[in-house]
């Protein structure tokens, strides 16, 4: 299927764009995932504690925005927040090219994302444990400081290491934008240039990629999950 | 002091648990509460610290009312009140001495501080060797021990024991309720008391409430309504089917005494058999809790006599002179 | 240390080419030896002014524009993003047919009467008129003689309610064929235009017979494809050209580019 | 018939919960497990149904050695043995109802017939009427109470109870170890018991197993466990307190009978009384824990009495007379 | 900012192509959601019960290659598994083209997402619950099928509505092989041809959309929820 020189030519772009470009996908998905959980992680927090029977209830208005804005980013196809978020990116990076700049629209489309799952997750801790930290008097920041956030930690990262793996496939759209990564090679190479053993080998190493941050987020969620004995 | 003056709590609109309960209890009390399983204990002390959000009535805590209360006034009320919940309700993700810490940090003391209150609290519950095991490798009656230690840590000036030691072995108990009226006498605390171990109420609490069915049944000195039940409900309670309806219509010829040691009396004092020989009263033990701690008597004897004035007389006259509590009791409604 | 130039040009095999070929003609970058329309800018021999590139979707390229000191840019996205390319441009590629869109089949296809009467209809004077209307000359006809729309050798009548079926890009390729499904619509012939955002698929719904036909490449495009995925699609006809030209992004004249290497 | 030889139980290589338990417990028997919080008996139960894998040794049930079952064998046999768990263990998102039919279900009956099953089930524990109540509604005895009957719905062969009436009230509590009677005698299936009420083992269990530090200390007849405990874990949790080092020590001069009342003698016999008045001798109560039932008296005293030859048997003759059974007890290691 | 011919213009789009557009998303993000759930479903459970202390363990090489097959797919960026996926496309649906072959990569692009989240929802179950479960000599089939799977259902639920909302995202992107739909319309209009009018009301009806779907499922979700009171 794949001929002497096909294999040649795979090989010359595996040594010469592979380093930076796993470089460019690792640094890129990791940023962003930062960022959009910064982001993601308040918002999934008050999406639960604002509710009307939450630990501090908010105005029906104000959690039907959050809703709302939540939703509408996350109906956005990524494609378009690329461009809508220009102007922002521009603000903050100073460019809306390259490598740099597509962390933005990335971090856009996908903190309202880990804000669900946020969300998700904090539903889940027992509201037994929230009705004891009333109890001894915890102000809200602090049972979810103290008391929420530890409790839903295994599933929390459990949860965002799913999101992980999510930016990091939509970084490989970030091609799109100029940015670099794995994915721009492989979907450059691949789906413009049809060198199919070029687009294997970047989807290879995405793969192993992948599988180290799932290993190490179910790891760590599975060590430190005190309710299995 | 804490009152409650007409407190009602109806879940979902339909399910009455509490109906206009009023109680006075007195600081540095220890107020036992019993009832039959769904009588709506647990519901009764989740409104004292407003867990629960009563559908009526008002709820003070030394002139303050709590239902009136701003959340942050409310936090800070709640920082004085510790719980001891009925299931425990520890944090699964963090170890013992952790989960004793919370309270601790959530009241602004430093880790290092509060984790060596901590580890004291669970030296005195008897788990310190388990202070870095989690919840779920813990047995029953320890992950009991750390509930209770945490509530003990923040030296809370009211605290509510919704079970505390249901879970626990007869001498765990025993040490348990020695340690919660030490604390009683020392820092002057209120302790309110949910059970349904009879003992407990007998050997720590002064006064008691007996809930029926959402309902205040009766209430009053321990004394004076375990000796005397005027209820149906207290009666099944203090005579768990040592009351017998068929036992008493059977009898007529029969009366009833309760006899209630509390600690008064040394152990080798030769009561009934005594009384027998020296006033001769010839009594029958109808029900009997007693054991005796450190050489002295605690607990309850129901005795039957004759159903004889004279008789009667005798024996409470007897166990007057003998300096232990005794009263007639009136088993028929 | 000064400021290195960069340009911004598209992504896609033959437009990354073409843009780089453009480059070249105006001087700024040298290409090995053979490079042709896959060249991308790991084909660059010589590069004396040190300019960076960047490598963006084609129609992200009028977004980005005030980002980079340059971009080259297809027409038809200029145009959509209210360029002018024949204003507003810096340099354009010259009107050469090389890179005429064309009306791909098939092979085999190419004699059935349904993709003559496309053809006719698609060289007709309606459909030339209409591309200089609309695209005032940064879309230019490629047709030589140009019809009424229809081929006189063939029977409508046998072709009367059959359905054609074309896949296309969005513009101008599918405005364009609005035209041409007017004019097949007149004889009873049904266009059913299906649009694409990218450039691999029409081609597969060609060979694999999905659709009739595609009009959305060039030839040295789709003599790349066959070769690469061996498929047999053939043109039949050069319709129009969409020259790629240079805009200036945060720079007003190519002469930034010559002064940075003073 | 469930022989266990040589049970060991190790977590996590550190923690030895149970080391080295052989227990036979006979087809038919109310089998007590008691002994201090942490002691092992919930891992000693979880080891009898294999949800704990033992480190070492063996569990017969019936012959069969559980831990050389297959997966598909081990399933068969689970569904002969229920198991009441500590912490109720109820499916949050059902109701009372389908959390009793659950069993059924998974066994094979129909849907309509479980239901009409654990409706029953439910009335048997009196909580009919919370049929369509989730848990999160119920108070925790109703909680314990729907584990109960869920327990039972099978009709199981063996049935492990840990702490199955710790959360409920002294009348309920009675009820379920009435119900609990009933089965074993209409059906014969054997009953574990956890639990550190000795009442309950007083009331229900025929033999009883002491556990303490993981080891077996004591084993037997009820009776004669409870007369006469001789290690020191037995005797901690039969006198709590009661038994205290420094009261046998300061007391040299008298001598302990344990009387225990299995319902053969009549309330209205004043035993103690008569004693001093029939035979001289004047017992002093130490320890009491009985109650009557219908007119008839269960539970157990412990009495003290001279320290002399003649005395002791006096009483234990008189007891004998009275058709009591009493031993006498020797408390001094 | 908009000039009243553009509103001309948006408003025939509207009128003319919307209601297709609206239907053909709705039943691709359904359909996709549909047949995603139905792979990813019992490959989130096989994810959890499989494991070494799960309740039916599987041969670790077994376990490793569902986790690898799973993180394969997840990390192939969207465009490139649409390509990859054409022979598949074309043995089930007959093309490689329109609306209803673009299904096909969206629920391949999805399923593996939703095992993950299934994942995470099942490892919620209480454990102790699982072993009352063993207890009664419920098999394994029957201890997902009466008792994780309840017990997990309002976060399954919740989980759901997030994959649902992000599989709607990820439709938009069909738009390259020939799919239809509003994501579609948002991205040839809006990406394509700079007529950010017409974008944004394809955006704001997707936005009703996920509104809509978020809104019922969390609606559900609560409700089906026995823990609170
Ligand atoms: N999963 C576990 N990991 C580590 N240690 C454990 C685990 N489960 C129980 N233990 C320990 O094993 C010992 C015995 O526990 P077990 O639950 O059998 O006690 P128990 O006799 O039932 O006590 P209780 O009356 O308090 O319920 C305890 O010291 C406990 O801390
Ligand atoms: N959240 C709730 N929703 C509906 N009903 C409830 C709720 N919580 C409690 N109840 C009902 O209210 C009544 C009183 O419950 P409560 O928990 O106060 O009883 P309790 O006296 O503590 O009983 P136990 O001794 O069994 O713990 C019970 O009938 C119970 O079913
Ligand atoms: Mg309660
Ligand atoms: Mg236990």
């Amino acid at each position: 299927m794949f001929s002497a020189d096909k294999f040649q030519e795979a090989l010359e772009i595996v040594v010469s764009q592979f380093p930076l470009a796993l470089w460019e996908t690792v640094y890129v998905t990791l940023i962003a995932t930062l960022f959009a959980t910064v982001i993601g992680l308040p918002l999934g927090v008050l999406l639960v504690t604002g509710k009307k029977d939450g630990i501090r209830p908010l105005p029906n208005w104000f959690n039907r925005f959050i809703d709302l804005f939540i939703n509408v980013l996350r109906s956005i196809p990524f494609l378009i927040v690329m461009i809508l978020v220009f102007p922002l990116t521009r603000v903050i990076v100073g460019t809306t090219v390259g490598t740099v700049a597509s962390i933005v629209p990335l971090v856009i489309a996908s903190f309202p994302f880990i804000a669900r799952l946020v969300e998700s997750s904090l539903k889940e801790v027992d509201p037994n444990i929230i009705e004891m930290a009333q109890s001894i008097g915890a102000t809200p920041f602090q049972i979810v400081a103290k008391v929420m956030l530890p409790e839903a930690f295994p599933s929390l990262l459990q949860n965002l290491t799913i999101a992980t793996t999510t930016i990091l496939g939509y970084s490989a759209m970030s091609g799109i934008i100029g940015g670099g990564g794995l994915g721009k090679i492989a979907i450059n190479y691949g789906y413009y240039r049809y060198k199919y053993l070029i687009m294997l080998l970047a989807v290879i190493v995405l793969v192993l990629l992948v599988q180290i941050f799932q290993s190490i987020g179910s790891f760590i969620a599975t060590k430190s999950d005190k309710r299995l004995k | 002091m804490i009152q409650i003056n007409n407190l009602s709590k109806i879940y979902n609109n339909e399910v009455e648990a509490i109906k206009d309960i009023s109680l006075t209890i007195a600081e540095g009390d220890i107020y036992g509460i019993i009832g039959l399983s769904g009588a709506g204990k647990s519901t009764l002390v989740r409104c004292i610290n407003l867990l629960e959000k009563p559908t009526g009535g008002t709820i003070e805590i030394d002139g303050v009312d709590l239902t009136g209360l701003s959340e942050k006034q409310l936090r800070e009320k709640r920082k004085e009140i510790s719980m001891i919940f009925q299931n425990f309700n520890l944090l699964n993700q963090k170890n013992c001495l952790n989960n004793v810490c919370l309270p601790l940090l959530i009241a602004g003391m430093n880790k290092k501080k509060a984790e060596k209150r901590a580890l004291e609290l669970l030296e005195i519950v008897g788990i310190k060797d388990k202070a870095t095991a989690y919840p779920s490798q813990l047995s029953g009656g320890q992950k009991q021990r750390v509930a209770i230690a945490r509530a003990l840590a923040t030296s809370p000036r009211v605290l509510l024991c919704d079970e505390a030691t249901s879970a626990l072995d007869p001498t765990t108990t025993a040490a348990i309720l020695q340690l919660l009226k030490d604390i009683n006498q020392k820092f002057n605390i209120t302790i309110i008391i949910i059970t349904h171990q009879m003992s407990v109420v007998e050997s720590i609490c002064r006064r008691v409430a007996i809930l029926d069915d959402g309902m205040v049944a009766e209430k009053g000195e321990v004394s004076s309504v375990f000796s005397n039940p005027q209820s149906a409900a207290a009666r099944r309670l203090v005579f768990p089917e040592g009351y017998d309806d068929k036992l008493i219509t059977a009898d007529e010829d029969v009366r009833f005494i309760r006899v209630v040691f509390d600690g008064d009396i040394a152990t080798s004092k030769p009561l009934v058999a005594s009384m027998a020989v020296e006033v001769n009263v010839v009594a029958s033990i109808v029900y009997a809790s007693t054991k005796s701690i450190g050489g002295k008597t605690y607990g309850s004897l129901l005795l039957s006599v004759k159903n004889d004035e004279k008789t009667v007389k005798k024996a409470l006259d007897y166990f007057t002179r003998n300096e232990v509590s005794a009263k007639e009791v009136f088993l028929n409604v | 240390k000064k400021k290195s130039i960069t340009i911004a040009i598209p992504n896609d095999t033959t437009n990354e080419a073409r843009a780089l070929l453009l480059l070249q003609d105006l001087g700024l970058i040298t290409l090995k030896e053979g490079a042709s329309i896959t060249a991308t800018i790991n084909d660059i021999a010589d590069n004396p002014y040190g300019i960076k590139f960047n490598e963006v979707e084609a129609a992200q390229l009028p977004n980005i524009l005030q980002d980079v000191d340059y971009a080259v840019i297809n027409s038809n996205y200029a145009i959509s993003a209210g360029i002018n390319p024949v204003e507003d441009s810096l340099g354009i590629e010259g009107g050469s047919s090389f890179y005429a869109n064309i009306l791909a089949v098939k092979a085999g296809n190419e004699n059935l009467p349904e993709v003559k009467a496309l053809v006719a209809a698609l060289q007709s004077k309606a459909v030339a008129d209409f591309i200089l209307a609309t695209y005032g000359g940064s879309v230019v006809s490629a047709v030589e003689n140009l019809t009424d729309g229809y081929d006189s050798s063939i029977d409508y009548a046998a072709l009367e309610g059959v359905t054609i079926s074309v896949a296309c890009s969005p513009t101008p390729h599918a405005e364009i064929l609005a035209i041409v499904k007017e004019i097949l619509a007149e004889v009873g012939i049904i266009l059913d235009i299906q649009e694409f955002t990218d450039y691999v698929v029409p081609n597969n719904v060609v060979e694999d017979g999905t659709v009739l036909a595609n009009y959305f490449q060039h030839l040295p495009y789709l003599d790349d494809f066959n070769e690469q995925n061996g498929t047999h699609i053939v043109s039949v006809a050069a319709i129009h050209v969409e020259p790629l030209g240079i805009y200036g992004g945060k720079q007003t004249s190519l002469d930034a580019i010559y002064d940075s290497n003073k």
